[in-house]
């Protein structure tokens, strides 16, 4: 990992027509350390993933990513972030197999690759049927393959627990948990886990930084507060 | 399994067996496409009141046929993505992104050929007058020229309205004015073809015209194509 | 500040319109075989290429919209293209009425720019369903620049398919091979192009001004009576956001390249298309 | 050539079926502009509605102002007035 830090925002806006989903946000996460980003529904957490994972361009400030900034190169970040969001970005009809195939070949990477990885997740058994016949929670885990797939420096986690039983927790924490060594950006709406897992914690309401200190300094009320 | 390492394909060609393999393991463009201008031929025969057509009559029954049975797979082109977020699959992907274009335009130019190996005999059998054999060399062409047009504009169009409130409502709105020309030049092309005493090849200005409208649209859509995918 | 030059531009297309129907009505010489009836040529003529090269421009305007990111453009090509639109509407109805005058019947399937006017019409008369459609007001103008780049393109290429198409029985009003126009039908056929242009930009500029008014007094209202107190923007087929509140992004790279590895060992230029 | 000269050379206007078609043209041209012009109008309306609307709020404003500031002045204030 380069000294140089992951992501550095600085007075980073996005607008939705006249509304600021993003107001003014300026933080600086070192690469490896997880950041948590916790905040109500509708106060820019998806925003700002899919702001860092260069979907979405920044109508203000400056975004660096991975040492580039976006979004004027936004094509050298591509193929070094993982997202993970509530779209599985699965095809319904296609295997789980396929699937990863499909996505191994966008991203260059061999069939090995995806063997590999269905094999950590315990997914062989069911990898040839349609995806559209998984459970909620195997379906999480194609997800976490694909996120992984091409090995990204960076991962941006959008509640990754979410119908997720302990096993299957248990199955993906070397994948994309504290221990698998890369940068990440995990939303959550649970403070205590949340800040056990995070080095840095941000507090989102109505697009800005309500609160921003590592996770030693913040307590979980100061987090509760930030939901009433 | 495949041992050897799969040879990086281009994404274009990712893309588009992706689509094919989505196609194969849930029809639903294809057949809906062929089933639509079988019934369309048997509503022109009550609708014309003829038993058989031929010359510009018949041009104008197939090309239109066609045209509309496009329609519906245009409107289901994008849907795959659409529907899982897969639009973020690509945009993520280390990819030109005019590779999504390009895949979806062949991918629709290859179903359109599908229909039409159907349709076209189907239409030969049950309303054209004249015998199809000596036009089929010609039909082969102007076909393969007007699948161009509709693919590519099809591609733009559809992706132009997947993203908005009442895509399937854009994409005849848009989509049929867009391709005029097109029809102009093909059922021109065609009328010669179909003629009641014999094949005789189209006029070359008509086939230029529609070779021309497929440059000029395929070139302006591929630079216009990245527009619509950013956020 | 749009408003400024209104004034002078109100009367230069007072001037230029009543010397086109006095013109038109008292000194231009009757056609010899048309007769009196030719006079529509001179409304019906200039209206059509008004709303054509209309048209076009406001594809140029969308297409630098989409290069610079600028929402300025984007109002303009939405308001070049809806004053086209009536122009359009204008052209067909004279151009019928120039059909039954002529020809007795309200339409001619032969006459290739009243034809190929009327795609054109189906086709723009889309512009605002599509932009109803989008509600995100960023996309929103840049789908709409899209369409209207492709739509530019097509005009003259519509224009060229049906003129090809249907055999030539509209007068060629200049073509030089019957020799054209007198010289006195000529002079007011340009007084009358130069009126309607003037007429177009008239009503180019009155919306642009109308537009950034509502924008300003809505702003002020912000000012004035807090954020609460503005209506919240209903959706509407026009650009909703005054183009200074909307900074441009700037520059946006136009890069394309086969995969991330080689591109960033390579490091492409930025191309600029 | 003064005026009337011109008026009286002009070509008389045939009213009977071409004129009407040339009149049906012109008339259509100007329906379409006082259509538009019409639309305008009651945007202008609103425009002006809006306008006074505001004027009246910054009035209370500064009413509000005036008298808050007056309150909060010392008794000094008072009698020196």
């Amino acid at each position: 990992m380069d000294a140089a830090p992951a992501i550095e925002l600085r007075g980073v806006s996005r607008r939705y027509g006249e509304r600021w989903a993003l107001r003014d946000l300026s933080v600086t996460v070192p690469s490896g350390q997880t950041l948590v980003v916790f905040g109500p529904n509708g106060a820019g957490k998806s925003t700002l993933l899919r702001l860092l994972a260069s979907l979405l361009r920044p109508h203000g400030g400056e975004v660096t990513v991975l040492g580039e900034s976006l979004p004027r190169r936004e094509w050298a970040v591509r193929g070094r972030i993982g997202l993970l969001a509530h779209d599985a970005l699965l095809y319904r009809d296609l295997s789980a197999r396929e699937n990863l195939r499909f996505h191994a070949r966008l991203h260059k990477q061999p069939a090995a690759r995806v063997e590999e990885l269905l094999e950590r997740t315990r997914l062989t058994g069911r990898a040839d049927d349609p995806v559209r016949t998984l459970s909620k929670g195997l379906l999480q885990r194609v997800a976490v393959c694909r996120t992984i797939l091409h090995d990204p420096p960076l991962l941006l986690l959008d509640e990754p627990r979410a119908n997720l039983d302990p096993a299957a927790t248990a199955l993906i924490e070397p994948l994309i948990g504290r221990e698998s060594g890369r940068t990440r950006v995990v939303t959550s709406h649970d403070p205590v886990g949340g800040l056990a897992e995070a080095d840095l914690a941000l507090g989102l309401r109505d697009g800005r930084a309500a609160l921003l200190a590592p996770a030693g300094e913040v307590d979980v009320v100061a987090v509760e507060a930030l939901y009433r | 399994m495949r041992s050897r390492e799969p040879r990086p394909m281009r994404p274009t060609w990712v893309l588009l067996r992706k689509d094919l393999l989505l196609e194969r393991r849930a029809p639903e463009s294809v057949p809906a496409m062929v089933l639509f201008s079988i019934t369309t031929f048997v509503l022109f025969h009550f609708g014309l009141g003829r038993d058989e057509v031929e010359g510009s009559l018949a041009a104008g029954v197939l090309l239109v046929t066609i045209l509309f049975a496009a329609i519906l797979g245009i409107n289901r082109l994008f849907v795959s993505e659409q529907a899982e977020g897969g639009f973020d699959a690509v945009l993520l992907a280390p990819i030109d992104r005019t590779a999504l274009f390009l895949s979806k335009a062949m991918a629709l130019f290859l179903f359109l050929t599908l229909v039409e190996l159907v349709a076209v005999p189907a239409f030969a059998i049950l309303l054209l007058g004249p015998s199809p054999w000596d036009a089929l060399g010609g039909l082969v062409v102007v076909l393969a020229l007007v699948n161009g047009a509709l693919a590519l504009v099809g591609a733009l169009v559809s992706a132009l309205a997947i993203r908005t409130r009442s895509r399937d409502l854009i994409v005849p709105m848009i989509g049929l004015p867009l391709l005029v020309p097109a029809l102009i030049a093909a059922s021109r092309s065609c009328a010669p073809l179909l003629a009641e005493g014999g094949a005789s090849w189209p006029a070359a200005k008509w086939l230029a015209v529609l070779a021309l409208y497929d440059l000029v649209f395929g070139l302006l859509a591929y630079a216009v194509f990245d527009f619509l995918l950013e956020d | 500040m749009y408003g400024k030059g209104l004034r002078a531009l109100t009367l230069a297309t007072l001037v230029a319109l009543t010397a086109t129907f006095a013109l038109v009505v008292f000194w231009a010489p009757n056609d010899a075989d048309q007769g009196f009836i030719q006079k529509i040529f001179y409304v019906h003529v200039p209206v059509a290429i008004v709303t054509l090269v209309a048209y076009v421009v406001g594809g140029i305007f969308a297409f630098k919209q989409l290069r610079t990111d600028d929402r300025k453009w984007d109002v303009r090509s939405y308001v070049v293209i809806h004053i086209a639109l009536i122009f359009n509407v204008v052209g067909l109805l004279t151009g019928a009425i120039w059909a039954k005058a002529s020809w007795g019947h309200w339409w001619v399937w032969d006459e290739p720019t009243l034809v190929s006017f009327l795609i054109v019409f189906l086709l723009y008369a889309t512009y605002q369903p599509l932009r109803f459609s989008i509600e995100d007001p960023e996309r929103q103008a840049r789908y709409a620049s899209v369409f209207a780049v492709i739509a530019g393109a097509f005009v003259p290429l519509n224009f060229m398919a049906v003129r090809m198409a249907s055999s030539l029985v509209h007068p060629r009003t200049f073509a030089t091979a019957e020799g054209g126009l007198p010289g006195e039908m000529m002079f007011v056929f340009l007084v009358s192009l130069v009126a309607m242009s003037l007429l177009f930009w008239l009503l180019v500029k009155y919306e642009i001004t109308q537009k950034n008014v509502t924008w300003q007094i809505r702003a002020l209202r912000r000012r004035l009576l807090g954020d609460d107190a503005v209506a919240p923007i209903g959706r509407s087929a026009a650009p909703t956001i005054a183009p200074e509140a909307a900074k441009p992004l700037g520059q946006r790279p136009r890069v394309s390249y086969e995969n991330s590895p080689e591109a960033r060992s390579r490091g492409p230029e930025e191309i600029a298309t | 050539m003064n005026p009337l000269a011109l008026l009286a050379a002009a070509p008389a206007v045939p009213y009977e079926k071409a004129g009407r078609f040339v009149a049906a043209a012109f008339i259509v041209l100007f329906a379409c502009v006082l259509i538009y012009v019409a639309i305008m109008a009651t945007k202008l309306q609103r425009l002006e509605r809006d306008l006074s609307e505001l004027n009246r709020a910054l009035d209370e404003q500064e009413r509000a102002k005036a008298a808050a500031s007056a309150a909060d002045e010392p008794p000094v204030g008072a009698e020196a007035s």
